[in-house]
């Protein structure tokens, strides 16, 4: 039979019988470089596109709840920095900030400034493993050698204030554990001068690269409504064009007084995701410069603590020396300071988005119920409507540009 | 003119002795444990779903063939291009006829669509 | 001066194994030498779970860079890895995926649990972790930390290789590991 | 402190009351969020009226989280609602008996809750009907009991070094 040289012969796929399409199934497991943690999702595939795509997630679940509901108030914090440890500082603020909104704790102007510094410098830190992390995964390794660099130097302005790289534990209800080092400062001056040269090297690596955008734009789009009602919030919500930001809808921390614009994408795709980081990042720059600028207006350097004593350690002098410091301080260790009975619902702008913690307490020395409002786990199961109909290389991209972590993911 | 080709005989011994002699030294060498739970294909560590024996569509083994066939053109321009001026004005055009025959072959490739993958 | 203010003064280069050495040439017993090129491309696979991941990920960066030390080549299969670095906390959930992968890696292998969750469950005593990956498959080196700076985990990858280089080739078939693997019913 | 906007609370109250009527069991301000407590039969429509009522437009659901009230023998859920045409958020209450703890599912309303409810049921054995796929989500699929309700023990069992002699229990 003669065979009509049509162009799209080939796409006839002249093989393919009649009985119903036989789809393999793909495992990209838990250990699998592209998922960047522990979750797995075995996806049916016909040829290089994605049928349909079953999650398991839960490898590192580690109950901080049931933890949270044994540990005294300045205790749980340790555990909030392993909720999103690219950015702990944020959790740990995040959980001070609601625990003195349960005892009606007020903060001085100088530490709602001084946390607006570490939590921007955090946001910059998550928003750096996450964008380079995207170039890792189109085959752009040089971008994350290269940046990874300033996430080392806030690393070393995190061990100027706290001690810790990574798990910060940084702050303590009602303030910070000690003032900040001078040497603190200077970093961070430092990092304020030399990081914008860095990101637009970066940017200019990436933004306007022929093949990161063809692998980028379009990628995964998700359209703003279906956002919405996949609970989205942050970075990956503001990519579908939706401009919420808690910063912005309900400031805490006394936010409102700096002004920031909030980036938006379009159609939501990965290339929309990384841009609105990359926006972020500049932003958080401009907050930081504006916080030092108030700061150094302010006359009084030395306040780093709300004076309401009932959660802050007296210094160490006094507690050596004077009685009822002692008793004090033994009483805050212990955990038998008084708590008030009520629940308290207090959420953050984290660098995934709404961070919340909903605090119910019945007057012990512990939470009676803590609830982690995990940004990672609500918007995490929208991926398999994101990723249909795609091809697998794009998965993985959509994967990786929303940045899903897995300590956030499995609490 | 044999004698010439001394080092290159030299030269393969040596290779071909290399290669076989560490590929058999490796194996008495490494320690092995071989067992049934070693020898089942990974899967990101959950044990295998279904068999990789399934029919996969045709486009991705043209892509491999096509990208084959060209490379081995290119291999033929080498010794071409290493002596290209002794070979002159007819050497040249026989290499213009052999590439303009697999030209010819590339546009119709392109024209029946075979390098579309991406599509549905 | 003190001996190890010596030390500090003196940067000991990687110094050879003991041998006979002459001119142009340095004989040394056979095992020392396959424990050299063991030593020095040893190649990990980062069983990066949780946030000691991160810290490896600073530990591959420029920084700290692990590759000066010959683990360069990071492989996430088991088929070409001779060092499991399991870097982070362990579920239960976990348990079987951690077995296999460590049962299908190429034989000699090493193993290091990096991190407090690692080694010993660390600070999540509760019902869904693995007090330890010990109790699933042997390890070799423990590096402790929540996570360990940069420094540790490349502390722990030097044991390693004081381990690998110092290895007899008949370890693998000696009664003593036949019967650390019938602990953990590997056969 | 999120804003306390009294005539839109007074608005939701109202509103809830005269479709409701004496279904809503209490309704009081915490701290700066309203708090309504509604019996478990009628939370579906609640909800439902909630985000599609013209004036209210509750479109968001923040979070979803499971509570055991042991001494009232009572499993509970909490659902934070957020509105972001109004920026106005509330918190939506309702318990079930620990025997039987039967709720409707919140998924037909907001996709987001499926894995809420699903780490819920995970959590406190609730089990939601309607839902799509309720199966443990964090945990190991083969445990039985349920590890968030407060008799079951934190500590992992299988360890001997901790005995509780050297932790004062």
């Amino acid at each position: 039979m003669a065979i009509d040289l049509d162009t799209d012969y080939w796409d006839k796929d002249v093989v393919r019988s009649e009985e119903p399409k036989e789809y393999n199934t793909l495992n990209v497991g838990p250990t699998h470089p592209a998922t960047h943690g522990v979750f797995q999702n075995v996806m049916l595939m016909d040829g290089e596109f994605i049928v349909s795509t079953e999650q398991t997630i839960g490898y590192i679940h580690r109950a901080f709840e049931k933890i949270a509901e044994r540990r005294p108030f300045y205790q749980i914090t340790p555990l909030t920095d392993r909720l999103n440890y690219c950015s702990s500082p944020i959790n740990n603020m995040g959980w001070h900030m609601t625990v003195e909104k349960l005892l009606g704790i007020e903060t001085p102007k100088r530490v709602d400034y001084l946390r607006i510094v570490i939590m921007e410098l955090a946001r910059i830190a998550d928003h750096i493993i996450c964008n380079s992390v995207i170039g890792v995964d189109s085959g752009a390794l040089t971008g994350f050698t290269y940046i990874f660099q300033d996430r080392e130097y806030i690393y070393e302005i995190y061990e100027e204030i706290c001690g810790a790289r990574l798990t910060t534990n940084m702050g303590r209800i009602g303030g910070f554990e000690r003032n900040f080092s001078d040497k603190a400062w200077t970093k961070i001056r430092h990092f304020l001068k030399t990081f914008p040269a860095h990101l637009k090297e970066f940017e200019t690596l990436l933004a306007r690269n022929r093949i990161f955008m063809d692998r980028t734009i379009n990628v995964g789009p998700f359209p703003a409504d279906r956002a919405l009602a996949y609970g989205f919030t942050g970075p990956n919500l503001r990519a579908c064009g939706v401009d919420y930001d808690v910063r912005v809808m309900n400031p805490y921390c006394s936010y409102e007084e700096f002004d920031f614009i909030v980036p938006i994408g379009q159609n939501g795709d990965t290339y929309d995701r990384f841009m609105v980081r990359q926006e972020e990042m500049k932003q958080s720059m401009h907050i930081i410069e504006q916080a030092i600028a108030k700061l150094d207006k302010m006359e009084d350097k030395e306040t780093y603590y709300a004076s309401d004593p009932r959660f802050v350690l007296p210094p160490k002098e006094k507690v050596y020396n004077n009685m009822e410091a002692l008793i004090w301080h033994f009483k805050i260790v212990m955990g038998e300071t008084d708590i008030p009975v009520g629940e308290v619902y207090h959420c953050v702008e984290a660098a995934n988005g709404e961070l919340g913690f909903y605090l119910v307490s019945d007057g012990g020395r512990t939470p009676s119920r803590l609830h982690f409002r995990r940004p990672c786990f609500i918007f995490y199961q929208a991926y398999p409507e994101m990723v249909k109909g795609n091809m697998l290389s794009d998965a993985i991209l959509t994967m990786s540009s929303m940045n899903v972590i897995a300590g956030e993911l499995d609490a | 003119m044999p004698q010439d080709y001394i080092p290159v005989l030299i030269q393969t011994f040596v290779v071909l002795g290399f290669v076989i002699t560490t590929m058999v030294l490796t194996h008495f060498l490494g320690p092995k444990r071989s067992s049934r739970a070693k020898l089942e294909n990974f899967e990101c560590g959950i044990e295998g779903m279904g068999n990789a024996r399934s029919p996969f569509s045709v486009k991705y083994f043209l892509i491999a063939i096509l990208f084959v066939l060209f490379d081995v053109e290119v291999i033929f321009m080498y010794p071409w291009a290493v002596n290209f001026k002794e070979l002159g004005k007819e050497g040249f055009l026989d290499m213009l006829l052999f590439m303009i025959l697999l030209l010819a072959g590339f546009i119709y490739i392109i024209l029946k669509g075979a390098l579309k993958w991406d599509k549905r | 001066m003190s001996e190890n203010q010596k030390q500090i003064d003196k940067p000991s280069v990687a110094e050879p194994p003991e041998g006979v050495s002459g001119q142009g040439f340095f004989a040394t017993s056979f095992e020392k030498a396959v424990g050299l090129a063991r030593k020095n491309s040893l190649w990990p696979l980062p069983f990066a779970t949780s946030c000691c991941g991160i810290e490896f990920m600073a530990t591959m960066g420029a920084h700290y860079d692990l590759a000066r030390f010959g683990s360069e080549r990071l492989s996430f299969s088991p088929r070409q890895s001779d060092l499991l670095m399991v870097m982070g906390t362990v579920a239960k959930k976990m348990g079987p995926v951690l077995r296999e992968v460590y049962i299908q890696m190429a034989e000699p292998k090493w193993v290091i649990a990096v991190g407090a969750c690692a080694s010993s469950g660390g600070i999540f005593d509760t019902y869904s972790v693995m007090q330890g990956i010990d109790r699933v498959i042997p390890v070799d080196v423990y590096v402790p930390g929540c996570p360990p700076r940069p420094e540790q985990i490349i502390d722990g990858l030097m044991k390693i290789q004081e381990l690998a280089g110092n290895e007899s080739l008949r370890r693998r078939h000696s009664q003593e590991y036949e019967d650390l693997m019938k602990k953990y019913e590997i056969e | 402190m999120f804003p306390i906007i009294p005539e839109r609370n007074q608005l939701v109250v109202t509103k809830l009351i005269d479709q409701f009527g004496e279904a809503i069991e209490s309704h009081e301000l915490l701290k700066d969020m309203l708090c309504i407590t509604v019996p478990k039969e009628v939370i579906h429509e609640v909800l439902l009226f909630l985000r599609d009522e013209k004036e209210m437009q509750f479109n968001f659901l923040t979070t979803l989280c499971g509570m055991h009230y042991p001494e009232k023998e009572q499993l509970g859920v909490v659902y934070h609602l957020h509105s972001f045409v109004n920026n106005h958020r509330i918190r939506i209450k309702t318990s079930t008996d620990i025997k039987n703890p039967v709720i409707a599912t919140a998924t037909t309303i907001w996709p987001a809750a499926n894995w809420m409810e699903r780490e819920t049921y995970d959590f406190y054995g609730i089990l939601f009907e309607g839902h799509p796929n309720l199966v443990r989500i964090l945990n190991m699929d083969d445990m039985t009991d349920f590890p968030m309700r407060k008799e079951f023990p934190l500590e992992d069992q299988t360890r001997e070094d901790k005995d509780d002699s050297m932790f004062g229990r």
